[in-house]
Order: C-alpha cells, then structure tokens, then sequence
C-alpha cells in the first residue's frame, strides 16, 4: 500500500473510533446526571432526598424532573460542560473512595453555593424568564432586572445568590442536620 | 430660523448642565447614604440598591420595611420556618416559636442597617440551640 | 521511528481529531435545534410563531421554553438521536433548497403527527409523568394508565395521539389556514 | 395432611376453572359490544376500551356521555373552539357558531357509535366551509 494512504486510512480508522467513543461517552454522561444515580453513593442521599421533595425532582403538575447535572454544570458550552463532568467524575470517585465522606461538612457548604449552582445551567431551560414582561410576583421582574443589570456591568450575581433554597425544596439544612446535628440542645434553661 | 436654532440649543445645554449638576451631586448623596445605611452581608452579596426594597426616588421619604415587604422576595412565613424545620423538634425554631408561632414580625431580629438583635436572647442562652443572627 | 508507533500515534491522533469533531459535531447539533433557528427558515414561521403561544415555547409562569428538537427527535439513545438528526438535517436542506416548500400540504400532514413527536421526547422532561398517583384532572391518571398498559403489550399508542395540539398552542391549523386556506367560504347561501 | 393438600388442591382447581369460564365467557361478549359500539377513527386509533369513557362494569348500565365528560379530555368548550379559530372569521366555527356559540353540546353533531350527524346541514350546504364530522 502507498504510504500516504496507509497514513490517511489510519487516521480516518482512529477518527471512527474517537468519533464512537465519544458517543460512548455521552451515553454514560447522560447516564450519570441523575438523581438516580448520584443518589446512589451515600454521601448524597440527603440531597437525592430533598431534590425528590422539590418541583425540579418531580413534585409538580407535570411530572416534569430535571437531572442533577442540569443545575450543578455549566452549560455554557458542550466543551466546558465535558470538562466539568470530567473533574466532578475523577474527583467524585476518589473522594468516595478513599476519604471518608461522612467528615465533609456539608452545612457550612451552602455557604459557597454559588459554586456548585451554575446560572447557565438554570437559563438554559428557563431561556425566557429574563425577558419576562408580567409575573404572578412582579417582585421578580424588578430582581430579575437586577440580576441582568449586573451581568452587563460585568459585576453578575448568581440565580442561587436568591434561590437560595431552590432544588432541595428548602430542607436539605434539615436533612443534613439528621445526620450532624448544628445544635446540642443541650441547655435550653431560661437564664434570666 | 437661525436665532431659533440658537434659543433651542441654549434651551438643550443649560437643561443638559443642570441634569449633569444633578446627577453628580446624587451620586455621592446616595453613596454616602449607601455607606450610612449598609445592608446585612447576605443581601449586601446581591448588590442591592435601595430601591430593591424601598419605594420611591427620595432617600428622605423612605419608610422601615414591613414583614409583608420581605416577604414578596422571602415567599411566606410558613416557607422561611420550613427552611429551619430541624429546630422545630425542640421548639427552638425561631420561624415558628414555642411562644410565637408564625406570627412574629421579621424586624424583632432581623434590623437591615443596623446590628441585629435576638429576641429569644432577651430571656433564653441560645449558644446551644441557634445560631447568630444573620 | 518503529512502525507499530508510527501506527499506533496515527490512531491516536485520528482519534483525538473524532473525538474534537464530536464536540463540534454537538454544539453545532445544539444549537440548531431550537425555534430560533428552525423558525429562520420559510416553512417553518408558522410553526416556530404557534410554537412561541405555547406552554412548551416560553407562554408559561416559569420562562422555560423548550427547544423544537426536544419534542421532534426520538430520545431513545444518542446514537438514535443523532442519527435522526442528521438525516432531519440533510433533508431539511435538500427539501428548502431545491424544492417548492409551498407545495408542502401541512395541514394534510398534521394527520401523520405520531410521526413527528417522538414519546421518548416527550418523557424525557416529564419522567415522573407516568408514576403520579394524583392530578387535578383525574381522568389523565386513566388515560396515562392506558398508555402504560399499551406499552407493556407491545402494541403502544404515542403522547401525541391524545395530545394532538400540544406544542402549537391548538393554533397551528389556524396559522396555516391564512397561507393556504382549507375552505373557499364562496357559497354560504342556506340552500333549504 | 395428604387429604388436606388434595382437597386444597382441588378448591383450587375448580376456582381457577370456573374464573377461567368466567374470562372465556366475558372476552367474547366484550369483543361483541365492543363490534357493535365501534368508535370513530380518531378515537379508535387511541385502542380505548369501554372503561375509558363509560362508568362502571356493567355495560348494560352504560350511559350515552354528556358534553361535560368528553369535556374531561378535550378541556373545554373554549380549547375545542380555538382550534378551529381560523373559520371563525367567516362565522362557520361549528364549536362557536353564528347560531350557537360556545353553547352546543357535542352530541348534536359527535355520535360515538354510529355516523356522525352535521347539524349545519340541516340548513346549510356546508362544502365550502367545512370538513366532514369526524
């Protein structure tokens, strides 16, 4: 065989195979993005939990269920999505299985919930919800206005910055607080 | 024709200079009122102007905030005591109070510009039962 | 260099362009899916206008809006999705570019909706649809049971059998009937 | 032991043989009623069986539907006019008609079980306004 189409059906065997594998791999990520699954590793069970209490784990008119990557991945682009699952993937994995996930506090958590919560992720189903017009809540034009006017002056606040609660109905504090209660109640003796 | 053309831009600038003038001596009042009135760190977090929470373009006319008026963003009573459901066992909830109920006013803790207070404090220790006021 | 590298770096590399193309591949499939883009072409304004007085297209308390290939892909398996996609699309382009969609009768293929909404779609955002135990219409709880019962006997019915205006507002008839009017209304005269 | 084993057996035997008679019996019965009261194309494409529209398990107690219960699935006498919007500027929308408005009740025109009836024509000669009852 002449050399360079030895080269050209070896690159066009390895572009088949990448291009399959990467089919592969989005059948897996679809796979993993769930409540069903992320649930499944104990230490996400409060959240798995309380998502199925909230209107995006199902607890609506419409049976409508989102997935956990829908929330907790960018969705900027498919790039940065691929690479985030990636990391959480890797990091996920280890840290189930060699540390021991029961010490992270995840109370003190929600602190950084602004990290863990991307805001493409919630725009990318609620695309018009920015450009709204009327709201049962006109509060939430005002707030919504806000949120678009920092996003252009280039100073953005983030959706779960006030949906503070949002995707865990609200309880997921409590939920945590079963298995590592914030408060001894110990003494609760008037004291003066 | 021309000495219109004169009048009208004459008319343009000094309306033009005097809504700069404005602007720029507004701008440091509601700074300065911005700094004298600060908010509490969770909402300072969200870049609040004023009239997020107060109606109306005067500082000077702004009233305190009722319950009802945190609530258009805070939902309901019944959603802000769901969100401490794990005090409720021992009562502690300070959303939904062994003495109150739902039915105690946001501002009996939670003052915006100033420090807040804890009312359950003015009787009870809270260190082993709550937190710090937020 | 040894051969057996040379080989081997070759499918490597072939793979890495596969798998770079994917990622393109996805984004472009992405962001052609939705009314946007769908209704940017002639034959689609009437659909893409209806679509936007819909629930599914933005008319809704929440801002969600859906995209038209979440409804008009089958949602099986990503090697099916993608698949219909690109026949879809070859399609699409041929039948735009050098036919006279004009010709199209819509109004005739709306007969043929099982077609062209694929239940898989349809299940993938309303995935607790089927398992709710109560709904402020409790006849859909006897319809969606039927649909269950058809599926586990093999001989299944789709989402839209019954939900034939979904999607479309119930306006798509209407929109169509201004471009190619079903009736002539030349002769109203009462004739007994 | 033995005994107790065979006659439970034997109860067993003629419960299954006589639901089996039972089954057997009330299948072709149900494919006869469901032979004699067929349904229109639109809806026997859906493979309803008696159940989904009449109450009951007697079908000899089946009663004819009344507007409210198709209403249950087609949502309302609103939703059903809207989709026909387009025939409304010629006043010839048979579900918010010239005469009748929103008003008429979907038997007048809707047999399940036999030929469908076009009120129009009583009085109209209705081909170049509209398509055949469905």
């Amino acid at each position: 065989m002449n050399k360079k189409v030895f080269i050209f059906v070896l690159i066009v065997i390895g572009g088949l195979l990448g291009m399959g594998s990467s089919l592969i791999i989005s059948e897996v990520v679809h796979v993993t993005g769930n409540a069903e699954f992320c649930g499944s590793c104990h230490s996400m069970e409060p959240m798995a939990k309380t998502f199925k209490l909230d209107t995006h784990g199902g607890n609506n008119r419409h049976g409508f269920v989102a997935e956990c990557a829908d929330c907790h991945l960018p969705h900027d682009s498919v790039l940065g999505y691929m690479i985030d699952k990636t990391a959480h993937g890797i990091n996920d994995v280890f840290v189930e299985t060699f540390t021991d996930v029961d010490e992270i506090d995840w109370i003190a958590r929600r602190e950084n919930r602004d990290e863990f919560v991307y805001s493409s992720g919630c725009l990318s189903c609620h695309q018009g919800l920015l450009d709204k017009t009327e709201a049962e809540n006109p509060k939430s034009l005002q707030t919504h206005a806000h949120y678009k006017k920092q996003l252009e002056k280039g100073d953005p606040i983030q959706c779960v910055s006030c949906h503070v609660t949002v995707g865990h109905a609200g309880q997921l504090r409590t939920e945590l607080n079963k298995l590592k209660p914030e408060f001894s109640f110990s003494d609760s003796t008037e004291s003066h | 024709m021309k000495y219109l053309l004169l009048i009208m831009s004459a008319i343009v600038a000094i309306v033009s200079f005097s809504s700069v003038t404005i602007a720029e001596e507004k701008e440091p009042e509601l700074a300065e009122l911005m700094a004298e009135y600060q908010l509490r760190p969770h909402h300072r977090k969200l870049k609040f102007e004023c009239v997020m929470c107060h109606e109306g373009d005067d500082p000077e006319e702004y009233e305190p905030l009722e319950t009802e008026n945190c609530l258009t963003c805070h939902g309901s009573r019944q959603k802000v005591a769901d969100r401490l459901k794990f005090m409720d066992e021992n009562h502690t909830n300070p959303h939904n109070s062994f003495h109150d109920g739902l039915d105690l006013d946001c501002y009996e803790c939670h003052a915006e510009h100033e420090e807040p207070a804890n009312l359950c404090q003015e009787c009870h220790t809270t260190d082993n039962w709550m937190n710090e006021v937020p």
